[in-house]
């Protein structure tokens, strides 16, 4: 026999393997991943997936990668090499979606992923994006957010003058290293005093190089941002508007800030008043998020529709390859066009970016005391998805 | 007072001790002798409660301990100074004796009445046990089991490494101890030094007793021909 | 002046390490436990402090109280259940019992509390402060658990050197046998002991909730600070464990100032040196818990 | 063997105050003192265990105070432990096999052929096979000689190693005292049974308070003034010390 | 020099020491054939999935046997041997990327790299001892962690993909890292058990049980000491190179993680500290855990954190000692002396 040589292989089944973060320190970028997956399996049952003239059964298979890197690439190896899945897909930051990614190059299994910027993605080592044959991802990216976030910005008065936290994580070096190149044109500098170590609790320095600055924008992680906005207020720096990414994503840590969360500014990628449509089971994103409310009695958050549509570019790319085929499918992905819950996603489209990313439409949003929850994110600037409806305009911080 | 009947004790599948009976008045002392490895610190474990008896029984002022936890004979009076001291290292001299006083049996032992008796200790109340030399540690144990007001006092070879000076001191200091009410069961090597101070002797050998008398009818020689019984094979 | 301030935010700082630290430096002290569900414990007295508040209304101070007591009583039956059996098993026993206390707590947590951030709500209490001068602020929070750690720490220090009890918790450190030949419950002793710490913890925990927010496995985060502080100070003192939770602080802080990414590692840094001159910590054996 | 002026204090307690004194190979150095006199610590000083903060340790010639106990070790100097450490886990044999190879014989069979012999001679070939961590006390003192003299020691440092025997024992130990004395080596023996004592040596040292009270012949030591006060216990006071 | 002449008793059965010479080559046959069949009947008829998986279990065959070595023999509990994990995980994509050194090499430079920067940092954490130690060791773990997110060359704080592999054949790859997976075990469990035979084995075990008695025997504490330490954390480095290897990407949390070291903790002292035999059997028993109630999420580390505590309360020595009952070892290191005619 050959190495290796005790695969058992089977026909007409698309086998999907999922890498998930349903442990762990990330895990609030996985909670809405098992509702999903269980809506999709009943989803699929009732629709197998026509492929041509076929009619394909689809098994998920979800591995949780316990928030550690090293594991998510072990369990993608693993999905790949004992599940033989045909395609593997995976969603939430950088930590888990690149050792993902390199295990799909190394075995030449097709990979799509989603939530993560595509600057971390696609740079693992040096400074320019990675040669990848195999992965594809869809999200935004940080030319994105940083139009995003001036254009809030510009809605309230200010100095010009911005501090950033960055931690030193891959997420905090993206932002870091490209924020001030991408913010020059609209007047905005930003004091950057160094990437700190997540889980640092005081942030004195950092608040005494920002003072002054009218503008606060940041990465850092839930419980950095918290213990840092606590102490700015306690040591006198009120900045006029504050866009903070990633702890400002799900409305727990927004909750848990009390009142001084009130017109904190973020990113939006997904919300349910966006006009998009599932592709494959037609529900638009308020249905989904109601879906999701109702099932689970949680608020909805934004990785629920990435999570999502991750299940709609798989089924796309499979019918459109005609086969469980990998090369097939990655035949497919290079021009593959779907319309998703999250927007429409087109590979091979932008020519500034590299050939195996799609980019989603971004908008950005405000928490405010809301009715039906503690707070609500509401639309705020759509200068790059200008189909996303406005909900009010940026408010200075109180 | 204390009274054993038929007890037997093992470790694991070793059987230590095999069937000892004795009895103890009120006020008594009592010279347990042997051979090394014979089995009088077991008993004197078995009596204070560090090891259970597998047979027979000890009771206590007419109380069987059978299932009395070691702090509960404490608290009933029963005190040992254990083989090789024990004294608790990061603690003063001081501070050791106040814990030998933790069950809070009255009595006429205090601080005051131990640093009387034992003017050495005095000298370093405020010394932690580490930095004790092998003789003031002895003192500090038998001081902290006095501290306990115990009516019966267990001695495990208390004289073990201690100049001749203390050890004279200390058994002078037994007959004062007794007399407060004190019944003591020693053990001890030194043959003669136990038959002055002891009402009775009793010999172990191989965990059974071979002798068994009014220390003042024992002998020296009684006590040899005792152990030749070890010698003898 | 930004240097007077990092070294004022830095004793702060220290007032929250300290007040985390001193359960860890009770258990470690009396039992040589290196309690690894130390941080765990502190996040789940968290979440039962944000149970009481949020979810049955109970007013704060006296959700403090409950959960001090709750905690006070779980440490007891911990110690009583588990540890006391892991302690007779040799010393590493009870870390590996720990860690997997630690492991059940934060996944259990997270089952049932979901991994959501929380935070217990103290409403203006949170960024209230004192203005000493422009560029020097004391938040208001902070001073408080700089305060409360003192006096935590001050009582089970003096409970330890002068009480009765105390004293034989420190005996039964030193030799469980001698103790019980003193009359002294040895199993209920130590239970006690992890009683207080786990109180302690409690406290820490609900007051690290009220500071920031924390998820099932935020404790993790804050583990190796409490333990840097118990070392610096040097087993047994809890005055060293202050001393050492301080230290800490003001060199995460002033290493910040020097360059943000210097802050944590700073602090290590300053662990590591003081061990290397000091390998018994700075204040070792004042009174020898 | 030479030490001289050895000092050592530990905070406010003097437990050496420049003591001096030599033992040559075949000879016994008997030393006595009340508890506390400074008789271990100045043993631990001797073998390396403890550094002196004065004074010079002189072996055939050679200062080894700057060496450590391994080293010192290696050189011929092994001693007993007052209070016994085994190495609970390890068996016998094993116990006194480390010291035949580290300090002794570093090839293998002969000091297998050493480790037989120092169990022989100590009288434990009955428990070779033992956990050292469960022999009982007799046996742990007895391993502690076997294991200094499984190391081929030139100069042997015993510290109470006859506390504890019964009246038929103790012939027996004095016994091999005077064989190994007769052998060649140099020993420093710390007793409190002083009859024991008096029947080997051939000098004896009284120390009290970290200093030498009377050294010389044992029965003029043992009858002079000082000795009986600080340590006999003629007069009422159990010890004559002040801080 | 002749000091004694032995007691007349003992002189009649010349006595002689036993290393369970026989028995240790019953159990290298046995492992020589398991090593065999892993080596050369299991690739060719198991997934390659499963060969990948096997890997993790070679991992933690090294991981656990250099850990039982610096705690169970050296007396040295560390809960900071990650630091060598995390250090021998980026050297060897360091080495092979940037340096460009070929694989097999690269893994075995990051091994001699970890001892390099053991020897250093023995030098400070040898100054603490017991519980001290272990939390000391676990700083040092992240200072390396964080020193190492200061380094641009090593990605920072986002990590390194390992590049030098792309591009080689799915089977060559898995096939390449399965063998040197399972050569790499077999020299860390045979180098120990020799190591553990020779004279330092028993000054190991000395010095474990009471370092003060061991050094007025003559024999050298420290440097014994920090060999061990030296090492076990080369062991520990090599266990990190292969992680790297075999998912391809390195990042300073993940793999500077301190579970590292609890996971050492676990197997060790589930399978029976202080024994060849135990990490290995920890180390399957570990495995299998994790292959088997991985898919239950939070349930499995709940699963795991239950089933530590009832082993080490239900059998503190371990699952070695319970299936060997102390009468016999695959491994033996202990001097058995026998007699010809007993004197007892
Ligand atoms: N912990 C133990 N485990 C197993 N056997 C033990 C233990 N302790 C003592 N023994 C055995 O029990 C027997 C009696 O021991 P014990 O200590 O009571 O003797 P002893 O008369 O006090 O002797 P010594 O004069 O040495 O103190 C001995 O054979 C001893 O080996
Ligand atoms: N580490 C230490 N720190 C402070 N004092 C110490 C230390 N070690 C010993 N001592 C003190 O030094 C003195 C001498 O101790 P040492 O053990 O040498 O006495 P010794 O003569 O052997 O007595 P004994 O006959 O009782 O064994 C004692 O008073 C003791 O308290
Ligand atoms: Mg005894
Ligand atoms: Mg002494």
């Amino acid at each position: 026999g050959s190495v290796g040589g005790g695969d058992a292989e089977s026909d007409k089944t698309l086998k999907i393997g999922f890498v998930s973060t349903t442990t762990g320190a990330s895990a609030p970028f996985g909670e809405a991943n098992t509702f999903v997956v269980d809506e999709m399996k009943s989803y699929f049952k009732e629709n197998p997936l026509k492929v041509g003239g076929d009619t394909y059964d689809v098994e998920i298979v979800v591995r949780d990668a316990q928030s550690d890197s090293t594991r998510a690439g072990e369990v993608a190896s693993q999905l790949i090499n004992s599940d033989d899945v045909d395609v593997v897909i995976a969603s939430s930051t950088p930590d888990i979606v690149n050792p993902v990614s390199e295990q799909c190059e190394a075995n030449s299994v097709p990979c799509i992923t989603t939530v993560a910027p595509w600057q971390p993605f696609a740079i693992r080592s040096g400074d320019k994006p990675a040669d990848l044959k195999y992965s594809y991802h869809f999200f935004w990216g940080l030319e994105d957010v940083a139009a995003v976030y001036s254009d809030i910005w510009s809605q309230v008065d200010n100095n010009g003058k911005a501090g950033g936290m960055f931690p030193n994580d891959p997420d905090g070096q993206a932002w870091g290293a490209n924020f001030p190149a991408l913010t020059k044109d609209s007047g905005v500098t930003i004091k950057d005093p160094g990437n700190y170590a997540n889980g640092t609790k005081d942030f004195s320095a950092q608040i005494s190089a920002f003072k002054g600055s009218d503008i606060l924008l940041g990465v850092p992680i839930p419980p950095d941002f918290t213990t840092f906005w606590k102490q700015a207020k306690q040591q006198g720096y009120e900045p006029k508007v504050a866009t903070i990414g990633k702890a400002l994503l799900f409305p727990s840590s927004v909750e848990a800030l009390g009142d001084i969360a009130t017109n904190l500014s973020s990113e939006v990628w997904w919300t349910p008043t966006a006009p998009y449509k599932s592709s494959l089971t037609g529900q638009s994103a308020k249905e989904l998020a109601d879906a999701y409310e109702k099932k689970t009695g949680q608020q909805w958050t934004q990785p629920l529709g990435f999570a999502h549509a991750l299940f709609e570019v798989t089924a796309a790319a499979v019918k459109e390859a005609g086969s469980t085929d990998s090369d097939a499918i990655i035949g497919a992905m290079k021009s593959l066009s779907v319309p998703t819950v999250v927007g429409e996603v087109t590979w091979g489209k932008d020519s500034g970016i590299p050939p195996y990313v799609a980019k989603t439409p971004l908008a950005g949003g405000q928490w405010r005391p809301g009715t039906d929850h503690p707070y609500d994110l509401v639309v705020v600037s759509n200068k790059l998805a200008p189909e996303v409806p406005l909900g009010g305009k940026a408010e200075p911080l109180p | 007072m204390l009274d054993l009947e038929s007890v037997d004790v093992h470790y694991g599948d070793f059987q230590a001790i095999h069937g000892i009976s004795l009895t103890l008045d009120e006020g008594e002392t009592l010279a347990m002798m042997g051979a090394n490895g014979a089995g009088k610190s077991t008993l004197l474990k078995a009596v204070s409660g560090l090891l259970g008896a597998s047979a027979g029984a000890v009771r206590f002022g007419g109380h069987d301990l059978a299932g009395t936890a070691p702090h509960e004979r404490v608290a009933a009076g029963i005190s040992l100074v254990p083989e090789g001291r024990r004294i608790f290292k990061s603690l003063t001299v001081e501070e050791n004796l106040q814990v030998g006083g933790y069950s809070r049996r009255p009595g006429p032992w205090n601080l005051t009445s131990v640093f009387e008796a034992f003017p050495l200790l005095a000298e370093r109340r405020g010394r932690i046990g580490t930095h004790l030399s092998g003789g003031e540690q002895q003192a500090t144990a038998i001081g902290r089991a006095l501290m306990a007001n115990p009516r019966l006092l267990l001695l495990d070879e208390v004289s073990l490494g201690l100049a001749p000076v203390v050890v004279k001191d200390i058994y002078q200091a037994l007959p004062v101890i007794s007399s407060r009410g004190t019944t003591v069961l020693l053990v001890e090597q030194d043959v003669s030094q136990a038959l002055a101070v002891a009402d009775h002797v009793q010999c172990l050998l191989e965990g059974r007793t071979v002798l068994e008398a009014p220390a003042a009818t024992v002998t020296r020689d009684d006590v040899a021909a005792a152990y030749f019984g070890l010698e003898a094979r | 002046m930004d240097w007077i301030n990092a070294l004022v935010q830095g004793l702060l700082l220290g007032g929250q390490y300290t007040l985390l630290a001193c359960g860890l430096s009770l258990i470690f002290g009396v039992m040589r436990i290196v309690n690894l569900a130390h941080g765990a414990l502190a996040v789940a007295a968290a979440y039962v402090v944000l149970f009481l508040v949020d979810s049955l209304g109970v007013p704060l101070v006296l959700a403090l109280v409950l959960a001090v007591a709750v905690a006070a009583g779980v440490g007891y039956a911990l110690q009583r259940g588990l540890l006391n059996a892991a302690l007779s098993r040799g010393e590493l026993a009870p870390l590996l019992v720990t860690f997997g206390l630690a492991v059940i707590i934060v996944n259990v947590l997270q089952e049932t509390a979901s991994a959501n951030s929380r935070s217990i709500g103290i409403g203006d209490l949170g960024t209230a402060s004192i203005r000493i001068v422009s560029g020097l602020s004391i938040g208001v929070f902070s001073l408080l658990t700089l305060v409360v750690a003192v006096v935590v720490i001050t009582g089970i220090q003096l409970f330890l050197a002068r009480t009765r009890v105390g004293r034989a918790m420190r005996a039964t450190s030193d030799d469980r046998e001698a103790a019980q030949l003193m009359g002294i419950d040895d199993r209920h002793l130590y239970a006690l002991a992890t009683a207080i710490a786990v109180g302690s913890v409690a406290l820490a925990g609900a007051f690290i909730g009220m500071s920031t927010q924390f998820t099932p496995g935020y404790g993790d985060l804050v583990l190796i600070f409490a333990f840097e502080a118990v070392i610096i100070g040097g087993l047994g003192s809890l005055w060293g464990t202050l001393l050492g939770g301080l230290v800490l602080g003001v060199a995460q802080t002033v290493g910040a100032q020097i360059d943000p990414a210097y802050g944590v590692l700073v602090g290590h840094l300053v662990f590591l040196a003081v061990l290397a001159f000091r390998p018994s910590g700075l204040m070792p054996k004042m009174v020898t818990a | 063997m030479r030490a001289e002026g050895l000092a050592k204090r530990f905070g406010r307690v003097t437990t050496a105050n420049s003591v001096s004194f030599h033992v040559s190979a075949g000879e016994v150095l008997g030393v006595v003192g009340p508890n506390g006199a400074g008789k271990s610590t100045l043993l631990d000083l001797v073998n390396g265990g403890q550094r002196p903060d004065a004074g010079s340790i002189i072996l055939d010639g050679h200062d080894v105070t700057s060496l450590d106990a391994a080293a010192r070790g290696r050189r011929g100097i092994a001693r007993t432990h007052q209070i016994p450490r085994p190495f609970g886990g390890l068996t016998v044999f094993e116990n006194v096999l480390v010291g035949a190879t580290f300090a002794g014989q570093s090839r293998r069979g002969a000091a297998y052929e050493r480790a037989h012999e120092a169990i022989a001679t100590a009288g434990l070939a009955h428990v070779e096979n033992v956990q050292a961590g469960s022999l009982r006390l007799l046996d742990r003192k007895r391993l502690e000689l076997a294991r200094a003299l499984a190391t081929s020691p030139r100069l042997l440092l015993l510290d109470e190693i006859a506390g504890g025997l019964t009246d038929r024992e103790l012939p027996e130990l004095i016994e091999v005292i005077a064989r190994l004395r007769d052998s060649g080596m140099a020993i420093i023996w710390i007793e409190h049974i002083v009859h024991a004592l008096l029947q080997v040596v051939d000098r004896l040292m009284c120390l009290a308070m970290g200093d030498v009270v009377a050294t010389g012949d044992p029965h003029a030591v043992m009858r002079s003034p000082e000795v009986t006060e600080v340590y006999l216990g003629s007069i009422p006071e159990p010890e004559d010390e002040t801080r | 020099m002749t000091t004694t002449a032995p007691t007349p008793t003992h002189d009649a059965a010349a006595p002689h020491v036993d290393r369970g010479g026989r028995r240790a080559l019953l159990g290298l046959a046995g492992l020589a054939i398991g090593v065999l069949f892993l080596a050369l009947w299991v690739p060719y008829n198991v997934s390659l999935g499963a060969l990948s998986d096997l890997v993790g279990l070679f991992v933690l065959i090294i991981m656990a046997t250099t850990w039982n070595l610096l705690a169970g023999y050296g007396g040295l509990v560390s809960i900071g041997q990650q630091a060598f994990v995390g250090a021998g995980g980026y050297g060897v994509v360091y080495v092979a990327d940037q340096l460009g050194v070929p694989l097999l090499a690269a893994v075995l430079l990051a091994g001699v790299v970890c001892a390099a920067l053991a020897l250093p940092t023995s030098f400070l954490v040898f100054r603490l001892v017991g519980g001290y130690f272990a939390i000391g060791t676990w700083v040092v773990a992240e200072v390396f962690k964080l020193v190492t997110t200061q380094i641009d060359a090593l990605g920072g704080g986002s990590g390194l993909s390992l590049e030098a592999f792309r591009g080689v054949d799915r089977t060559d790859r898995v096939a390449t890292v399965y063998w040197l997976g399972l050569t790499l075990a077999v020299l860390v469990v045979v180098g120990t058990y020799l190591l553990m035979r020779s004279r330092m084995g028993l000054a190991l075990l000395a010095i474990r049980d009471d370092p003060t008695a061991a050094a007025s025997l003559g024999v050298s504490v420290r440097r014994s000491q920090r060999i061990v330490y030296v090492l076990s954390s080369a062991g520990a480095g090599l266990a990190g190179a292969l992680i790297a290897i075999n998912t391809l990407r390195v990042a300073p949390d993940s793999i500077y993680s301190v579970n590292y070291s609890a996971f050492m903790i676990f197997i060790v002292v589930i399978g029976g500290i202080g024994t060849i035999e135990g990490p290995i059997i920890g180390a399957v028993i570990f495995f299998v855990l994790q292959q088997q109630l991985a898919q239950q999420g939070t349930w499995y580390l709940v699963a795991l954190g239950v089933v530590a505590i009832v082993i080490v309360l239900a059998a503190p020595r371990g699952v070695w000692s319970l299936i060997s009952r102390g009468r016999f070892s695959l491994f033996p290191v202990a001097f058995q002396v026998r007699r010809g005619r007993s004197v007892e």
